[in-house]
């Protein structure tokens, strides 16, 4: 019994603060153990911390982070940590940190989630360039702040979202979906929509994915309700006209004709690539990286969870992208997975 | 009897006369208008009717049993029927019995008009005629059949269920003030003619009341006052008559000759329609028979508010009116006056203007008929052609039951419609585009004539219709799948199976009360498993929901009505719906839950080749 | 726009452009059209500033053209421009400066494609010592002479008597700078810059005092594009594409245009006077075009060399006016005199478009 | 006088949505609030009973007249025979036979408008 005991109480490191790891500690918490959040940023929440509302509900972001965060009081969090190696001692890991710290863990959840893709890089949209360019994070962080050079000085009247930016493009880099961009994008929409009623929307995609719960319903309301006009057609390149505003081409692949239009604002949905900070840490633990760029799983049907190395498991967007539902029960599945591996 | 007044005149007739008077100008005026409205040709016709002995007594009888004696509402509801004819024929009687009075005691006061509405003021008994008597007796009887009326007219506005129907017409303010003065009118006639009776002579009604008053407030003065209160009662009832629904009295006199005569619908608002709107005496059985009425929302889009509608002129709600009907016809077929009211809507519809017109000249026959039949088609009598039509090229089992059917009887036919074809017309007619419809119908024609068969076979009652009625397919037999699968049965031509199923047969609005096809559905159908009736059925069978008639319902507005009519199929619990519409099984399809299969599937699965 | 934003992907497209030592690989076009420009580019490079420019007579065109117009396969332009290789290797030298875009596309393209599939160098090897017995070493640096003039742009804005600015305001001259679509379209890292926006030009425009204009349809082809031009049936679609251009810059008012190829001066040049007479329609200040530069032309101007021998009377639209604006004396009569001071003639003016 | 060199400037086929004139559709729009949801599907156009004649496709007459183009919308509206297939198949439930009908009532042609 007291053997049993003193093996409940073992530390697991989590790397990664984000939604994935606060909830596998917080499921690793009630199972008894000792969870131990190594986040490199100076906050918890990751991503999700940043953004506004979420689909499909638009429940407040903020909320829900703080609810994980107070979840997980009885944790060990490092913040500003990054791990500086890691040995395997027979059924353990010995892993230093860089704040001088060495735990020894018999089990290590990687949730070091998704970076966001570099929007620069698709430089014919002129992120960086033209002061009207922002991407989906800029946004929800406006959204929260209120604060952007790039709105609010000149009026705004016509505002345009190009899906799919560093998502199925080889020569970006990234050949999947970013699955979750659709829905973002007509959330934003209809958002900004709400902020500046007058304005024409337009929003430039390739194909709808709009695959989850409620969310087609999100589309049908952008369209009714909102009256936001969708452009099958990829934005070919973005120019800047004389008054300063947007002047869009794209081909209007309905029509098959060339479309442009000149814009007041940008928004850029940025997809979602594998943390290069956590590819890095990954290589250092001998993990695989799977053909799309995110870490390799076990199986990717049955055992998302699993790495292909004893006792380092996965949980959240570090495997691929993920929607927050879905990574919030990955991390539960995640802590479970481990529970089970200790008590084998 | 004997002149009371020697001057035969008392001030309270004036309302009267006046009331009298502006109805009957009002009446003329509005006559001389139909008639100016009705083309040169129907004008003609109509007042050649009347020269029609055969018309002329249809003429008469009909008013006699359409609006006296309301013989529909009988047959509708016995109750309702006899409210309605104890008023109008105990009212028509009361003033039939006033002038014979008038005619067999006071002839010479015959001229002045308001002697046989105000008979027993003007005059005093004397000694008492067996005559006298029995009119007394007969204007107490006529009075109490009509204050009944007045009763169950007062309890159907509050218990309307009782009479048969589940909701009435929300009246006007107009009406409301025609409807009391109406009331009024009875109760006021029995005090007045109570407060006389001792001098005038009076019955059963009238003498003990009589008594009463006297013995309670036993002086004459309530007599005049009475008198008066009677005639602005008539007063207001005649003065607001051409502004409520009472119009309908006057006009559907006018509508039953024009009838007869054989006019038809030319314009929407003028003539023959015009008539017919004000033949409308709001009564609202048209709500319950309207399929929408099942959303309360919609019961404000049924024919009787169309009617009024039109005679506001309130052009907004007209078109809205006109726009969501679903033309399924069943308030026509329960209108007791026989307002067309499907058609008048189409006729409204037509009257829109568009700023962009259909136009089909760059369609032409030749290739067609071509690709449907070959080369060099030779006519050949007995041969089918088979039409499916639009609707069933979204519902394949039905034209793929169709010719496996065909097949199994040797039927020879060509398939007009294979690789698709034009639409047949109806819904551009039903959407009050006849130019446009009759451009597509010449095309079909086209094709029609150069297939060389001499029946045309159609599933579709919607095109069913419109072939049999607009086109000139001289010399084609057309026929729906229910009434040709019918005949190869009883030919013997193809062998049906008795099965277990136990299916009930939905009437198609455009078959139905359309065509006139209810029996040979049921006839097959019978041989072919135990035929049920669902709860209203037949002529009140309840449309699908899904027909074409209207221009505006949406899908999602749609959903209630389908539902409802398949309560209604189903209150007998059948297996099987069954119909004989491409619409309906779609429409059915979508929401039933059992098996909906078009009559001529169910004639596939249970039948054999005869050897 | 965002300044610091454009450095940032400048710094992102550096290539290696070595100092000296050239092989330089002449344009059928620009040798006809604006023999001076070439001509220029040498004693500026080997006068000027002192560098070793090898000009072979033997190497031909690098079979481009024909290429791009679909009359030769790509095995032969790969043959052809293996022989320019050859010559270069006989003549002792590693790198390759085409005066072209073309020439540079394609010998990119080509190395390119040799990287990716090496049995067809090996093909293309064989197929040169069978008709020419010669043999070639991969160039270390291939370098459009543009390039290598964007090196020299700051010796040469030390050395400038002029600067590309309104004498008369002071404000720097609005240029707009024009890239031939081969140069960095399809391999934006061959080019200084990359491909979005590439500051090839505009780095020489910013060194010798002039400011670059941002129109919208800056990226657009010049409506040359080989069969859009060479195919008569299609020309009305070339010429489109540069009215789309020049309808694009003109709310910007630009002073001049450069540029770095050789089919697109000439377009820019001549379709202004074909626009003009075509619609009426002029791009310039008072009836005037707007003056369309190699940048060697340009380099020759702020460095003083006479007009007249940069073959300036060459062009269709006058740049008298740009002259004049910039400071720069010249003798309008000695305009259409030849070398040999021998009255060349002077050719008929145009209706709508001003020319001089 | 414009000279002429045997070829001409070739109009621009590209849509400039900010220049052209979307007024029927906000006019259609507001009488049909559903012709927004239309997400091009196409099953209106594959059903069509007129595009065997004339290449009449719903969808691409609400995209026409959400791109100004409104004659070549009207060209392929002038087949429809109002049979109403494509309202039975339209996933969205949009009832396009009256889309139709109010689009041929707004076009502001004062001649067909007899």
């Amino acid at each position: 019994m007291l053997l049993e005991l003193k093996i409940m109480k073992d530390s697991i490191v989590i790397i990664g603060g984000g939604i994935a790891g606060l909830e596998a500690a917080k499921q690793l918490l009630t199972l008894g153990y000792t969870p131990i959040i190594v986040e490199k940023s100076d906050h918890l929440g990751g991503h999700v911390a940043g953004w506004n509302r979420l689909f499909p509900d638009m429940a407040p972001a903020q909320e829900i982070v703080a609810k994980m965060i107070k979840d997980v009081e009885g944790a060990n969090i490092f913040l500003e940590t990054e791990i500086i190696s890691s040995n395997k001692l027979g059924n353990t890991y010995i892993v230093n940190l860089s704040n001088g710290v060495t735990i020894r863990t018999k089990a290590i959840l990687i949730a070091t989630g998704f970076e966001l893709f570099d929007a620069h890089k698709k430089e014919e949209y002129g992120y960086g360039i033209y002061n009207q360019v922002m991407t989906n994070q800029d946004l929800e962080k406006w959204f929260n702040t209120s604060v952007d050079s790039r709105i609010g000085g000149k009026e705004i009247r016509k505002i345009g979202f190009v899906h799919c930016v560093g998502s199925r493009d080889v020569k970006a880099g990234n050949s999947q979906c970013s699955k979750v961009c659709c829905v973002t994008a007509i959330k934003q929409a209809i958002e900004m929509k709400q902020e500046f009623p007058d304005a024409e929307i337009y929003c430039f995609y390739m194909d709808l994915r709009l695959f989850g719960k409620k969310y087609e319903d999100f589309y049908i309301n952008a369209q009714k309700d909102y009256g936001i006009h969708f452009i099958r057609g990829r934005v070919s390149e973005v120019s800047e006209n004389i008054e300063g505003r947007l002047l869009v081409k794209a081909e209007d692949t309905l029509s098959g004709k060339p479309l442009k239009v000149t814009l007041d604002l940008l928004v850029l949905m940025a997809g979602m690539v594998c943390n290069q900070d956590g590819s890095k840490m990954a290589s250092m633990l001998r993990l695989e990286t799977d053909s799309d760029g995110f870490l390799r799983s076990k199986d990717n049907v049955c055992n998302i969870v699993e790495s292909n190395r004893h006792g380092i498991f996965y949980a959240g967007a570090c495997t691929g992208t993920k929607t927050v539902p879905e990574t919030i029960s990955e991390a539960r599945a995640a802590a479970l997975m481990i529970h089970n591996y200790i008590n084998e | 009897m004997t002149d009371r007044i020697p001057a035969g005149f008392h001030p309270f007739v004036i309302p009267f006369l006046v009331g009298m008077g502006f109805v009957l100008l009002y009446c003329l005026y509005g006559f001389i208008r139909i008639m100016c409205q009705l083309s040169h040709k129907d004008r003609r016709k109509f007042f050649l009717s009347f020269l029609n002995p055969k018309i002329l007594w249809k003429d008469i009888k009909d008013i006699f049993l359409n609006c006296l004696i309301h013989v529909k509402l009988w047959k509708r509801n016995k109750l309702l029927g006899f409210m309605h004819s104890s008023i109008a024929f105990g009212w028509f009687m009361l003033i039939v019995l006033g002038h014979l009075e008038v005619i067999c005691f006071l002839p010479g006061r015959l001229r002045t008009f308001y002697y046989p509405i105000f008979f027993n003021f003007f005059v005093a008994e004397d000694n008492a005629t067996i005559g006298g008597q029995v009119f007394f007796f007969l204007m107490d009887f006529f009075l109490a059949l009509v204050l009944c009326g007045i009763i169950l007219a007062i309890i159907k506005r509050v218990h309307s269920l009782i009479f048969g129907m589940r909701r009435t017409t929300r009246l006007s303010l107009l009406d409301r003030v025609g409807l009391y003065s109406l009331w009024a009118i009875f109760p006021l006639r029995l005090l007045a003619e109570g407060f006389t009776a001792h001098i005038s002579g009076g019955s059963f009604l009238t003498i003990p009341l009589n008594w009463i008053a006297r013995a309670f407030l036993g002086n004459e003065l309530n007599m005049v006052p009475t008198w008066w209160a009677y005639s602005i009662a008539l007063c207001v009832f005649m003065c607001v008559l051409p502004f409520t629904r009472y119009m309908h009295i006057p006009a559907e006199m006018l509508l039953i000759p024009m009838r007869n005569a054989g006019l038809k619908i030319k314009h929407a608002r003028k003539g023959y329609a015009k008539v017919m709107v004000y033949s409308c005496p709001s009564c609202g059985v048209c709500i319950d028979a309207c399929p929408m009425s099942v959303k309360k929302a919609n019961t404000r889009d049924t024919t009787v508010y169309l009617n009024r509608q039109i005679r506001r002129g309130n052009e907004k709600r007209i078109e809205e009116i006109s726009d969501k009907c679903l033309l399924c016809g069943k308030c026509s077929e329960l209108c007791q006056i026989g307002i067309e009211a499907p058609k008048i809507r189409i006729a409204q519809r037509a009257r829109r203007k568009y700023g962009l017109n259909q136009n089909y000249s760059n369609i032409s026959v030749g290739p067609l008929a071509e690709k449907a039949f070959g080369h060099n088609v030779e006519a050949k009598p007995g041969k089918v052609l088979y039409f499916a039509g639009c609707m069933t090229q979204l519902t394949p089992r039905i034209s793929q039951a169709m010719e496996s059917v065909l097949q199994k009887a040797g039927v020879e036919y060509s398939y007009m419609d294979k690789d698709g074809g034009l639409c047949c017309g109806r819904p551009m007619l039903m959407a009050g585009r006849p130019d446009q419809a009759r451009q597509i119908i010449d095309k079909n024609t086209g094709i029609i004539r150069s297939s060389g068969c001499d029946t045309l076979l159609l599933s579709c009652p919607i095109c069913y219709k419109i072939f049999k009625e607009k086109y000139h397919l001289e010399g084609i037999r057309v026929v729906h799948h229910s009434e040709f699968i019918k005949e190869l049965v009883d030919q013997r031509r193809l062998s049906v199976r008795f099965g277990k199923d136990v299916i009930v047969y939905h009437d198609p609005c455009e078959l139905g009360r359309g065509s006139g096809i209810y029996e040979q559905p049921r006839e097959l159908l019978a041989a072919l498993g135990t035929l049920v009736e669902a709860e209203k059925t037949g002529k009140e069978s309840i449309c699908c929901g899904g027909s074409l008639g209207s221009l505006t319902l949406g899908f999602a507005q749609r959903e209630d009505l389908t539902k409802n009519a398949l309560r209604n199929l189903t209150v007998n619990l059948p297996s099987k719906i069954a119909t004989a519409c491409p619409l309906c099984l779609a429409s059915f399809s979508r929401y039933s839950d059992r098996p909906v299969e078009d009559i001529a599937e169910i004639v596939d699965q249970r039948s054999t080749k005869v050897d | 726009m965002i300044y610091q934003g454009k450095q940032k992907i400048w710094s992102d497209y550096q290539k290696e452009i070595p100092a000296d030592h050239w092989f330089y690989a002449r344009s059928c076009i620009r040798q006809n059209f604006f023999p001076a420009s070439e001509t220029h580019f040498l004693k500026i490079g080997r006068e000027l500033l002192g560098k070793d420019i090898c000009d072979n007579e033997h190497h031909t065109t690098c079979g481009g053209i024909s290429y791009h117009s679909d009359t030769i396969p790509q095995e032969t332009a790969m043959t052809i421009v293996a022989r320019q290789f050859a010559i270069m290797t006989e003549c002792g030298y590693k790198n390759i400066a085409p005066s072209c875009i073309t020439s540079f596309g394609n010998y990119t393209e080509i190395l390119e494609t040799w990287r990716e599939f090496p049995e067809l160098e090996a093909k293309v090897r064989e197929m040169l010592w069978k008709s020419c017995r010669k043999e070639f070493e991969i160039p270390e640096h291939v370098a459009h002479t543009s390039d290598i003039m964007y090196t020299w742009r700051n010796e040469i804005a030390e050395k400038a008597k002029f600067r590309l600015i309104n004498k008369e305001t002071g404000e720097p001259l609005r240029v707009v700078e024009h890239i031939g679509c081969h140069y960095s379209k399809m391999f934006p890292h061959k080019g200084v810059g990359g491909a979005e926006y590439p500051c090839v030009l505009s780095g020489m425009v910013n060194s010798w005092g002039g400011q670059v204009i941002d129109y919208p349809e800056r990226r657009h082809c010049c409506g040359f594009g080989f069969r859009q031009y060479l195919v008569k049936a299609n020309r009305g679609y070339s010429i489109s594409n540069t009215h789309k251009k020049f309808e694009s810059m003109e709310p910007y008012k630009p002073d001049m245009i450069i540029t770095n190829c050789p089919g697109c001066p000439y377009f820019l040049d001549r379709w202004q006077y074909v626009i003009a007479e075509m619609e009426g329609r002029t791009y310039g200040e008072n009836g005037f075009g707007i003056p369309v530069f190699t940048y060697e032309e340009v380099a020759g101007l702020v460095l003083g060399y006479d007009p007249w021998d940069l073959g300036l009377q060459l062009h269709q639209v006058a740049v008298e006016p740009l002259l004049d604006k910039i400071g720069i004396e010249y003798d309008p009569k000695a305009k259409y005199l030849g070398l040999n001071e021998k009255d060349i003639m002077k050719p008929g003016l145009p209706e709508n478009l001003r020319c001089f | 006088m414009a000279m002429n060199f045997g070829f001409k400037l070739c109009p621009s086929s590209a849509l400039n949505l900010d220049k052209i004139d979307t007024s029927l559709y906000d006019k259609l729009v507001e009488m049909e609030p559903d012709a927004r949801i239309c997400m091009a599907c196409g099953s209106c156009s594959a059903t069509c009973t007129a595009s065997q004649f004339s290449g009449m496709s719903v969808r691409k007459v609400l995209l026409d007249i959400q791109r100004g183009k409104e004659k070549e919308a009207a060209a392929m509206l002038r087949n429809c025979m109002l049979c109403g297939k494509c309202t039975m198949v339209c996933p969205r439930g949009i009832n396009t036979r009256h889309l139709i009908l109010s689009l041929c009532r707004i076009y502001d042609n004062k001649e067909e408008q007899k």
